[in-house]
This record gives C-alpha cells, structure tokens and sequence, in this order.
C-alpha cells in the first residue's frame, strides 16, 4: 500500500488534533511516513474541524482530496466530505449521533455515545473511542494502539484503554494496513510540527530567550519554549505587546544572550520599527514569522503565502537581512538554526518565515536526515585596546562584546553613528557606516554558498523536464510530489534573502517554461524572480486560505497542458 | 572615581540653561561615587529613548542603549533579565514614557522589574520643537494645539502608585542635591523605581519661576503608607493651578521582581544536544 | 542674472530659517524664482545652521555648490562654507564676532552685537540687522525689505526696522541686483514648503480630519493644520502615538470624514498594521510619509530616499494602493489633492512619499501653473434595499454609506468577510472578496492614463538624448536642470503605484542608455523599474543624507563620460 | 424594539456557559430599550478589537467597526469626534485593552471622551486558547506560563480612577439585571465610561464558583467621592485571595469632554478655494 489517507472530523472541544496525531503516529509505527494537516476554524468550542493524516511509504508532505477512511464524529463532518469518498472508502462514525443517509460506501456505526455513558467517561474520550474501532477496521492490532495510548494518555489512562477497547471490539475489519517496518530499517519517528520543528533548530543553536506575545499560527512555538525552554536555560516572555517583544529580544541581545521572538503579519507590523532598529545598530534577532490569511486579521487560522514583499522591505532605511522560508519540519529544524547562526555572525535581523501550513501540520522527523547544524561561534572582541562597537572591519563585521567588560564603555545606537557608538551628523561618516552595513550582505552572500540556498526537489526526466515548478514554503510537498509524478523539475527556494541568484540560475539549466506555484494573489516570488532576471511563464496560484491538494496542483498543471 | 571621568567626547548640545544639565551632572556624581562602593561603573547599563533627555547616554562613558522613541523600558527589562548583576538605568521623556511609550511604563511597575527610570519631565515635546505632552497642563499653547490643548495632564506618579512601582518620587532640576539623594536611592532600591523629574526646557515651557516659588521639599513624609503617598502625590495633579508642588520621596515598598523569576543557565552544546534527543522522545 | 546665490549660516535659534524665507521674497520680488535648502541638525540652540537661496529667472528646484554672497552670523559658518566662494562673491558678516582671515573674497562686516546694543535690540534681530546690510550689498532697494518686514514681522516691527535700517546704511553697495518685474509679468508669488503645499492639496480636495504624532520632517503639515485647519472646519488631532494616529484616521473614515495622516519612518512602521486594516476593510486614508536618513532614528533632520520599498509593500497581505513622489511644491499640492480624490474612489490607502528636501525646502508656488484638481465626488450607495458595505460591483468598488443611516448598519470588518460585512471564514469567498479588493488596483491603473504619471523634465537634444536621467521626488529639479544644461532627457516617475509601465515606456522611446539619480544605497527606483522589465545602466546614488547640488550630479555624469 | 431584531444570521461561536452570552443579551435589551427613547438605533455604532469578546459585534443588527486587536479606543474616539451624536459602544478584551492597547485605554480617559468601554474580563487570552492576561492573578498556569505567572494582576478599575475615567462600574455576567443597569447608565453617561466585567471564561478560566461566592453588590455608596471610589475599588485586587468582590457602580462624576472641543463645520469648495488663495497670501 503507497498511501493512505483518514480524515477524521468534528467539532472544536472534540480533539481532532489530538486524534489525528495519534492515527500518524499508528502509522509511524508500522513504518510509514505520515503528513497530518490540520483544518480548524477561529473558535474554542463548535464549529467544525478536521485532520487529514497520509500515510505513505514515501516521504511526503501534502494531502491528496480522496480519503480512504471518513472518521465522522458528527453530521457535518459526512456533509462537508462525503466528496472525498472513493468506492472504495469507508466511513466510521457515531452511530449515536450520525446517520448515513445518501452514502454509498460502506460503513461501520460505534454507538461512541453509548459507550461513553457506559463507561462513566466524559465527552472528550469520543475520539479515543472511535479511534479504537478505526484500529479494527482497518487492521492495525490493539497493541499498537494500546501502546500509543500509554505513551501519550496523561489523564485517565485506564478509562481511555476501556473506551478504545469497547470501541475496537464493536468494529469490523474491513482493512489490512501492512507494517512497512520490515522494509524500512528504522525505529519509528517523532510527529512533530513545523512551529516544534523551528524550537528545536533554535534551540539547537544556542538560544538563550524567546520571546512572544500569543498570534496564531506562530502560538505554538511559544507553548513548546514556555513548556520545554527552561530544561535549555531560555528565558521565555510573553510581554505586553509585539512593541515589548522586538525590543526585549534586542535588550537581550545587547547583553550577549541569543534571543527569538515570533508572530505573525499583524503582530510583525507592530515589530518593524525595531527591526529597523536592529538593522542601524547591527543587533541581531531571529524574527519567527508565520504566514496566515491577511490583510489585517483576515483569516487567522488558515494559511497564506502573502507576506514575503512585506518582510523583505520592512522596516525604514537600507539594511540587510537573511530570510529563510523552510518547507517542512526538516527544513524547519535545520534553517533555524541556520537563521540563529547568521543573525550572529553578521549582526543582522534573520527571518524564518513560515507559513500556517508548515507550522502547524504534522510531519515525521528524522534528526539525523535534516542536515548537520551546530551553534557558530560569534566574532568576539579581541580584549585588546578600547572596545569600538562599530569598528571599521574588511568585511564590515564589528566583533562583539557584551556588559561588563572592566574598563569599557558599550555603546548601541539607534542614531547614526561613529565607530564607538556615539551619534554623529557627519556626511562622510554616514555614508561609510552606511556602506559598513550593506557590505555584510556581499559576506553573507557568499557565505551561503556554502548551503542549499535553492533545492531541486525533483529532477524530471525526458523532454518534459523542460518545465520546471518553482515554490517555496509549504508548497515544497506537493511541488515536489506533482513533479515526480509528471516528470517535471521542482525547485525550491529556500534563502529568499540574499536572494540566491546563481543558485537559482545553476538550478534552472535547461528550462523552458518556469511556473511559478504560491499561496498568494500576487505571486511574489515570481515577483521578486523578476527582480533578478528570471522570467516566469505561468503563475499557479490559490489564495482561499486553503494549501493546494496534490489533486489541485494536477488539475491546474493539466489545465495548462503541462 | 571623579565625575568628569565619565565624561565623553560627545558634544553636549543642549539648550543653555537647559535642565537636562542638572540631571547629568547629578548622575554622573551619584555613579562616580556608587563606583567601587557598591556596584562598579562597568556593571552599570543605561538605556534611553529618544527626545532631548535621551542624548544623555552620549555624553556618558559608560555601556548604553541608545535606543528609539518610547521603548527604554522593554530594553531595560530585557537586559537585566539578561543580567541580573547588572544595574540597569533609564532615561526617558515625557512623550517618550507617557505618550509613546506609556504601555511599557505601566508594565514595568506591574512587573517590578529591578531598574531605575529617570523622567525628565519638561511637560513639552523639546526636541520636535514644542507641542503639548500628557503633562503639559490643560490649555498649554504648542505647535499642535495652538489654540490650547483640551486635556487635563496626568499625574504619573500616581499611575505608577495604582501600576505597581515600588520607588516613587520626584525631584527638581533647581535642587541637584535633592536630585542625587533621589538617584542614589533610586538606583539601590530593589525593584522598580521611578523619579519624576520636573526638568525646565527654557525653549519650550520654561517654567523656572512657578517652580522656584511653588515647590518644597517633603518633612516627615511616611513613605512606607501608599495612603499617605497617594495623598501627597493627589495634592498636585499638574494643572496649572497654584498649589504647592511636594519635591522627595513618596513611597516605597518590597515586593516580588521580576528578575527574581528566571534562573537555570544554559547547559553545554552536547546536553543541550542529550535533551534534544531525549525530547524528541516524547512525540513518537 | 541667471542665478544668484546667497548662503545664510549660524547657530540654531539665529532664526536662519527664517532668514533664508527673506531673502527668497526679497528675491520673488524682484521677479526671481527661487529655492532655498535649509540644512539644520537636531538640536534646539547651537549648532551649526544655514540657508542656501538660490534665485534664477529660470525655474529651479536644486541648489549649486557655489555662492555669490555669504552672511556669516558666526566663525563656524566661514569655516565650513569658505569652500563655497568664487573670485567674485561677497562676504557680510557680524564683525564683532567674526574674522575674515584667510579670505580673499571681498567682504563687509557689520558690528551687528554694538548695533543691537545700541538699539536696545535682543539677540534674535541679529538676522534682521545683517539682512539690511545684505539689501545695500547686492543694491536690493530699502523699500523692499522694509514691504516684506512690515508684513511679516509679527512682532516689535518697529525694533526690527530700526536695526535692519542701521544694517543697511553701514553696508557698501556692492552689486545690483536688477529687478526682473517688467521680465516676467506676474504677482510676487507666495513662498512655502513641500510640507505646505501638501497640506493645501489635501484641504483642496476637502479635508475634515488630519492627525499626526510630530515627527520630523513631517511635523510641518501637522503645525500647518494645527494653525490654518480650523477655517476650513478640519479636526486636528495629535494622539498619543502614531498607531492611535492610524487608528483615529479609520474611524473618522468610517464616519465620513476625510482624514489624512502624517509622519516619517519610524513613525510609519507603527503605522502599518493600521494600514494592513485600511486594506482589508477599504478604508479610505492618506498617508504623507516623509523620509529621512535611515535605519532607524538615523538623522532625522537629514534626507534620504530609501523606504520606497516598503511603502510598496507594507502591512501584511495584499492589497492595493496608491503612492505618489512629488518632486517640488506645485507637484505637492496637485499630488496630495489627487491622492485624496484617489483613496476615496478606490477606497485604498493612498500615499504622499515625500523627502526632507521636497518637504522643508522653499519654493515659489504658483497655484494656477500647479495644475486643476477638484475634490471628486465619493461613490455614495443609492440609498435602495439593504445597504451592503462589501458589495460586488463591476469594478470593485463598494458604494459607501456612513452612519446613521435609517433602517440600515453599516458593518466594516477586519477579518475577511461577506458582503454585508460579517465574518465569514469561506473558502470561495475568501477568494472572490481578494478578487474584489485587486480588482480596484486595475481601474486605479486605468483612471491614471488621464494623468502625468511620468514626466519629461526636459526632452534633451540631438545625440545625446539617447541617454536619460530616471528620477523620483526631490531629485526632480537638480534631474531636470543637469539634463537641460547637458541636453540629455530626463524622466520623473511620479506615481510609483501602481506602476506607470506604459507611460514610462512612452517616455523612454529611443533612449538607450538609463541612468537612475536617487538618494539611496540601493537604487530602489531602478529595482523596481527592474520588475516591470526597465533596465537601468547606470545608478548615481547619494546617501549622506545631502541632496544632490547641481554640481554633485554634473561631476558624477562628467565622471560615467555623460 | 424588541432585543432580537438587534440579532443578525451571524453565528454565535461562543463556548457554551461562555459568560460572553450575557453580555450579549444585556446589551440587545439595553439598545433595544434605549432605541426611541434617548438614542435611535442607527445612532449606535459598536467597536471591537480581536477576541472571543470582540465577536459580538457580528452579532448585533448595528453599525459596527471590527477593528484589530487593542485598537477599539482609538477608533471609537475618532468616530465620536467625526459626529459627536453618534452613541459609541466598545467591547473589549483583558488581552485587548490592557496588554496590547493599554495607552489607548489610559488616554481616553484622560481625554474623557463619550464613548463606553465595555471590558469582557475574562483574565485570559480566549480566542489565543489560554494564556495569562493583565488581570490573571499571581501563579495563573497558562499556556506561556505553565509553572505559574510571575506578576501580580492590574487592578483596572484603579487604574482609571488615576487616569481620569468619568464612569468606573464592575459588573459579572451571572447578574444580567445588574448588567443592564450599569450598560444603560455607563451608555447615557456624559464621558468615557468602563465597565469591568468579570465575564467568565468557562474553557480557559471557569471562576464562577469563586465569583458566586465572593461577589456583592455594592449598597449606600457614594459615588460621587473619590475617595470612597477609590478605597471600594482597592479592596479587591484581582489577585487569588479570599476578600469579597463589589459589584456595581463605583465612580462617577462631570468633567470637561474631548468631544466638546471641536466645533466648526466644513466651508463649502468655493468658499475653501478663497480661503485658500487668501491663506497663500500669508506668504508672499
Ligand atoms: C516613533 C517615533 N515617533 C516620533 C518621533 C519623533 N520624536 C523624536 S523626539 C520626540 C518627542 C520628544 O519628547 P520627550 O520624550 O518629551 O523628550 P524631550 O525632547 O522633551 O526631552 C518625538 C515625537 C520618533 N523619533 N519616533
Ligand atoms: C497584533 C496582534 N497580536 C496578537 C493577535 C492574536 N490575538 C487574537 S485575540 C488575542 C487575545 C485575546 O484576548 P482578550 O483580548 O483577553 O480576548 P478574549 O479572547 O479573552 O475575549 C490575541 C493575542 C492579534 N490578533 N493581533
Ligand atoms: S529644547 Fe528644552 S529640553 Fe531640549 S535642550 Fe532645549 S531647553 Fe532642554
Ligand atoms: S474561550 Fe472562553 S471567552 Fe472564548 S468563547 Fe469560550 S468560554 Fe467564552
Ligand atoms: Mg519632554
Ligand atoms: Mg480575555
């Protein structure tokens, strides 16, 4: 079996989430790899949220629309995707509280409710329940589920196995999901999300504080530091606003501890003022920063990839930056790190701008398989002499120091500056201070050399690979998935600043037809691609907040005869 | 340690008869003479926003953040919670604090975090040229309300009071004594301080003659009673009236810091890399 | 006379500024246009100020390295201007205070301190004593001054009379300036700023509201309303930040009044979640945003050009907007009344991107050569069946309504939302309502075709109009000036969004080599022309935060063989 | 007019026993009531900022502005200022007002401008799934603070007695009656007016057990004095202690407006077009 899709759904309070990530994890167990999106509205309790969980032996990350098994713990949820169902999909649903009315598949009803109130357990075990005759249906053997289970119940273990059992032992098997663990040589992986991933990669690298004021969908990175920084020695804030956030991560800074803040576009809006800072007084911050639908408030919990413009420019005057946009949790882990690294060695503001789809699906995660990343060493001031802060250097890096050094003064300056940090008005010495900080961009330019700035994600073969897909961010799944398929070449672009110009050129060799494939309404990349001298042929766009489906990003290929 | 050893090369461009001067001269006297007792002068951080008051850190050979319009607080916080050896001192302005930035000064005194703010309180905006602050008394004549401002001032030590702030008092650019009594106390006061300066712009709200006439200094004043402070502090709301304007201390307290809260260090690359492994553990 | 320059130097609080105005009427008078650059740090009393008048029997907008006569209130303005002298100009200063050593030049010194003295005079007539000498020096007929002090001295005229007179009969005459009255047959024009003439625009096309935290060098517009705004029934308002400043704006929006708001960067950056809400809710406002040096808090007093990028594309999602660079004060007040008219027709953030120099700088201002622009009419809703806010209309734009509205609610919503202006998390509509918004951008780009969107400064002659001179706000007068002396074309890009690509390609026709002048590091005009497929040759860029003098750009031309 | 014309298709996506239902039903009777009599319903417009609380405005047959997260007061002002006969009703948020936008709380009640500040106290980030807030007590184990917060609580209600507040009311969402009284009262006063109220959030922070218990309305107090106001509102602090909590009207008094500053109307394009050509010559 190559894939296999559940989808299972419900109302917010009924721990879709949760039941979603233990179906991933089923799978992880018997070898697959897993890929978990998420769909919720922008409310605690009601409406009508799902998770989508693929199982595949190949490693993926995008859903496809059809579904093998429908998980309905309510009406709406047969309503809103009985189109997924193919012949031969099954449903499995609360018999107590759904009805089939109109589906042809087949099915199988647990009275989730009537176990429940048998068992004295409380509305929130539906889904364990339900989950426990999944097992069944589709052949995954108790144990499996019993030790996840174990693994991961905090409260109410006990009642949580007996609903699970009631459950499992009322379904029909109607599946045989196959272990693949005796094909692929590996213990079973962590599920993690892409907001998890980021921590780690920052954690990784040395951050001593985190700091953030609550946004969807960048939340959750400040749940995980909250819960897990302290065991890493990370001072963990939540301020009063994203104003406090940008400035306390630069106070940390100032005073030698690497720090990150994250949000999402309109608490970034409210950032950009230190940003600019930052970049006149060569602070440096990581600036997690997570896509969701804008303008303004738009629609906070679905995904859009309509701020990279807006973070490539923000902030008043001419500074550099990294920018790094990864595509899934690898990627995440991996250029986090990376971005924590270069806002210290060149003393610039690093972006890793993500998006709700890559920071809230689940993937699974292979420490070993993202890339080898250690902390880097900041240039540290020799001692010798008086300390400049902004001392003149070849490649426009001033060493650091850090309060206190015993006969010193540090100065950090938001005016314009002369080398040891006091305000000056001088025309020559602007220009060069000016010309300091630009430069650190040529040195970390070529410094990125050294990565995979751009990525092919696909090769293609024959003729057809003479069109290429270029995305990046979340799109990098179903890109490269789409292209395997089709034979295409797929590209992605991970370093969005510097822009990896030759990179993309070496990556590009033998095109033709460039299409550009983003979450937005104005295709940025291209956009900014345009910039650089690189002609895009075709835009695929979608911008209903929705991530493309592998089924959307066909159809839209075949529709223009690729 | 003398007091012009703090001296910079930075040149001072202040307006003559400034009250800004007093408040340097009172600082660079109080940390001159803390160095060696009890805090030496490289531990010491200062932090300003932006306006007339804040080019003070370039005139002060000492390790500073010179950072933007109404944002010293957050910096402060976050270096100390950085350090908490170091003593963290800030500059800022009454548009920088109260306008801007008045959030942050809120938020400070809620959280009690151990540094000192020093308000050099001109009640006008002086480095844009003269427009009214939320000191500036009702009816004040600036360059935005020409015809009058509309609004009754603030009176911020008593929002301080009601915010939390744990030091509390004010002092006058005429009376540097007074002024470094205030700052040594200030400075050594655990928790978060707040001294009210009324510093004259001559240019914008020179307002050297009511002072000199309506301000005194407190006697016998129970700073320990937030009653007592609270009345005192109420006894003049900024206005323009001509009741007597109380200079000192008004209150202080002990109470929980912030920068009590965080403790642990940060382990070595390969724990770090250990617990990583290890917490990975947990989402299988 | 072509062009006669006079520099005015001393220290903050010698009313320089001032001074500068009064030798441009004095001038005006006489049938000149003038310029003046006003260069000033930041700080109260002290440093070193000055004023740079130019006069031309030609129109100007840039001032030149050299000048014929300097009035020296102090040693510091002798020292640092003394490179400015030719064989024949002249120097005037305070001779109890200044000493003309070193100097070859011809000079007159006047005993300025003894005859304030004398007069019982305050220290601040200075400038109005050594201007009397001036008039005697350049021939400038007492009757003159004496008009202009008499009408704007507000206060002790006849004090400052008095010096002014011993000024002028204790100078020598050393030209003779002639009147160019029977010349050109017009009127002394009125002499005001870029900021000025802004603020006019904007109460041409019926401004009710504007509001503003000061900011340099903005706060201009917000002195200029606070002063004259109330005769014409405007609310001026200044908050306590800029993001209540944005705030406010909407709200008056919504209640119909026309509101416009202004700062500098740092101040905008603030501002740009508002503006992201302004987006999304179609929120008509108008933003004059005046750069200065940056990052940061940078030099405030200072200019630049370097946050054209994020104008474009500030606050988070995608929308569109209008943004217009006026190059001189005619421009500004034509632009500024267009920008109104457009942000409420489309319904979009519209913005006036000024410059310290086109904002503080003096200019003789002409209101009928300035152009014919009338307040436009709103597109009010009909009045008929259920009003809609968030209606779909053939070309985007929803007919407004604004409270109270008999029988009706008016519902404007930051999240993405229905037609009637409720919440709607909707996959189709999320998508149609983005349609709507871009949609507007496209009549927007459509409706300039009637305007001058790109303008030939000057056409250039023969051979040499293969190569043109790419230009954008204050740039324009020293562009226009080079271009005609060098007879080369030069193009100003006035509207930078959305981008005049066709009128721009209309006004490159035959030219073959593109050379951009901006204030930047970055050539941020050329990177953009750059998306739309212009490619820029040569890039002049000046970032010191001093505006190019005629002579800057002439050598820097000499230099590329130009 | 009955309370559900004011409704709208709408959802409600509150929790269920979410105390913001209440607030919602006080608020339709309360307008409905007032329609006709004092204020015609196409009068009111209703501000929100971001939160579960700010929801309701999708949920009332009114003109609204749903604005962004912190930002209802700025808006309400402007709309006030625009046309001072319109009746302005904010909803707002603990995360709302008093994190995120607290400067603007603090000057519009410096500004006493006439419009109501309804504040859905729940002293947790709702709609953010559960994080501390500025009323959250000491020790409040939310998401970003799952071993306990470590700052004292703002006590609201104090804070705008210092900041000059006109109309300072607490309400809880299990008393509708008393609701309806103090959003009738706080609406036809003559200022900024804030009511606090205790409005449970069942999911992330479920005090009606301890708000049943400890709250009392209050009886025989003066109103009109500061000082009574002030030791009434002081009393409670928002911290986890035992003491009683007032419910009720706390403070209210007549001071000059924001509103009452700007006159004037608008010339028509003829008239404007003199003025300006008047005005240019100013500066010939
Ligand atoms: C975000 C932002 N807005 C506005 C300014 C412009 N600005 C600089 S100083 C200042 C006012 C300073 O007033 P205050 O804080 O009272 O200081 P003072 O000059 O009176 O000492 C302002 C508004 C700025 N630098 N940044
Ligand atoms: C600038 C900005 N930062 C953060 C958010 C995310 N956010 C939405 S609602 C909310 C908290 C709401 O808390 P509160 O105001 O107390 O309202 P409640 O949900 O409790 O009613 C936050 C932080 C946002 N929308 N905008
Ligand atoms: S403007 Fe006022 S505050 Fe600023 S330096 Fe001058 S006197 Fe001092
Ligand atoms: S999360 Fe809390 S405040 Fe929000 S709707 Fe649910 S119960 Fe109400
Ligand atoms: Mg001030
Ligand atoms: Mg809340």
């Amino acid at each position: 079996m190559d894939n296999f899709s559940t989808l299972i759904g419900g109302i917010a309070g009924d721990g879709i989430n949760e039941a979603g990530i233990t179906v991933a994890r089923l799978f992880c167990r018997l070898g697959y790899n897993i890929y978990m999106y998420y769909d919720y509205p922008s409310l605690i309790r009601g409406g009508h949220n799902f998770s989508l969980v693929r199982a595949s032996s190949k490693k993926i990350a995008a859903h496809m629309d059809q579904i093998d098994i429908l998980i309905a713990l309510n009406q709406e949820t047969i309503e809103k995707h009985a189109v997924r169902l193919k012949d031969s999909s099954f449903v499995i649903y609360d018999a107590d509280k759904v009805m089939l009315e109109g589906i042809t598949q087949k099915g199988c009803g647990l009275p989730i409710t009537s176990i429940l109130k048998e068992a004295g357990a409380p509305a929130v075990m539906k889904n364990t329940c339900i989950l426990g005759g999944y097992c069944k249906v589709v052949g995954i053997n108790w144990s499996i589920l019993e030790s996840v289970l174990k693994k991961h119940m905090e409260k109410k273990l006990e009642q949580n196995l007996l609903v699970a059992r009631q459950g499992y032992d009322q379904a029909i098997e109607s599946y045989r999901i196959d272990s693949l663990s005796s094909k692929i040589e590996r213990n079973p992986l962590p599920i993690i999300t892409g907001n998890q991933a980021i921590s780690l990669g920052l954690i990784k690298a040395g951050l001593g504080a985190y700091v953030a004021y609550p946004m969807t969908p960048s939340s959750s990175v400040l749940d995980f530091m909250a819960k897990f920084g302290p065991q890493f020695g990370i001072k963990v804030i939540h301020p009063e606003n994203e104003i406090a956030v940008m400035l306390m991560a630069q106070g940390f800074a100032y005073a030698g501890v690497k720090c990150a803040v994250g949000t999402s576009g309109g608490g970034f809006c409210l950032m950009t003022e230190g940003l600019s800072l930052a970049g006149m007084a060569e602070i440096p911050v990581v600036v997690v920063m997570v896509q969701r639908t804008g303008p303004s408030t738009g629609l906070p919990t679905y995904t859009g990839q309509g701020d990279l413009n807006f973070i490539l420019s923000a902030g008043q005057g001419e500074f550099p930056r990294f920018v790094v946009a990864p595509g899934d949790a690898e990627d995440a882990y991996y250029w986090s790190a990376v971005a924590l690294n270069m806002a210290w060695k060149y003393q610039v503001p690093s972006f890793i701008l993500s998006d709700k789809i890559v920071s809230e699906s689940q993937y699974n995660f292979e420490l070993a398989g993202a890339g080898t990343v250690e902390e880097e060493a900041t240039q540290q001031w020799s001692g010798q002499g008086k300390y400049q802060r902004y001392s003149f250097t070849d490649n426009g890096v001033s060493p650091m120091a850090f309060p206190p050094q015993k006969g010193q003064a540090i100065k950090t300056d938001s005016y314009m500056h002369d080398e040891f940090g006091i305000t000056t008005e001088d025309a020559m010495l602007n220009k060069k201070m000016t010309d300091k900080r630009l430069l650190k961009e040529r040195y970390l330019a070529d410094d990125l050399e050294r990565y995979e700035a751009v990525k092919v994600l696909s090769e293609g073969n024959g003729e057809s690979a003479k069109t290429a897909l270029l995305c990046w961010g979340s799109n990098k799944g179903v890109c490269q998935e789409a292209a395997e398929k089709l034979g295409l070449r797929a590209i992605q672009v991970l370093v969005l600043s510097p822009f990896p110009a030759k990179q993309l050129k070496d990556a590009l060799q033998g095109i033709e037809r460039l299409v550009a494939v983003e979450c937005n309404a104005t295709a940025q990349l291209a956009r900014l691609g345009g910039f650089f001298g690189f002609e895009i042929d075709d835009r695929i766009l979608k911008y209903d907040g929705r991530p493309f489906s592998l089924n959307d990003l066909e159809s839209e290929l075949g529709r223009r005869g690729i | 340690m003398n007091p012009m050893d703090l001296a910079t090369y930075g040149k001072n461009t202040w307006c003559p008869g400034c009250g800004n001067f007093s408040i340097l001269s009172a600082i660079r006297s109080v940390l001159a003479e803390l160095d060696g007792q009890m805090q030496s002068i490289e531990n010491v951080v200062l932090v300003s926003g932006i306006g007339c008051h804040a080019k003070i850190v370039d005139l002060m050979n000492v390790n500073s953040f010179y950072s933007i319009h109404g944002r010293v607080l957050p910096v402060a916080t976050a270096i100390k919670l950085a350090n908490p050896d170091l003593t963290v001192i800030c500059f800022s302005g009454d548009g920088d604090s109260l306008a801007e930035g008045l959030d942050h000064l809120v938020f400070a005194a809620k959280r009690n975090i151990d540094v000192t703010l020093i308000l050099h309180d001109n009640r006008v905006y002086g480095l844009t040229t003269g427009q009214f602050t939320p000191t500036s008394p009702l009816g004040f004549k600036g360059k935005s309300t020409p015809n009058g401002s509309f609004e009754h001032p603030l009176n911020p030590p008593e929002l301080m009071l009601a915010s939390g702030a744990t030091y509390i008092a004010r002092g006058y650019t005429h009376g540097i004594g007074l002024l470094q009594k205030l700052f040594r106390e200030a400075i050594l006061h655990k928790g978060f301080s707040f001294v009210d300066v009324l510093q004259v712009c001559v240019s914008y709200n020179n307002l050297y003659e009511a002072y000199n006439k309506r301000t005194y200094e407190l006697k016998d004043h129970d700073a320990s009673s937030y009653e007592e402070a609270q009345k005192v502090i109420r006894s003049w709301n900024y206005d323009g009236s001509d009741v007597p304007i109380p200079l000192g201390k008004f209150y202080e307290a002990d109470a929980r810091r912030l920068d009590q809260a965080y403790r642990g260090s940060m382990p070595n690359a390969l724990d770090r890399d250990n617990s990583i492994s290890e917490l990975l553990e947990n989402f299988i």
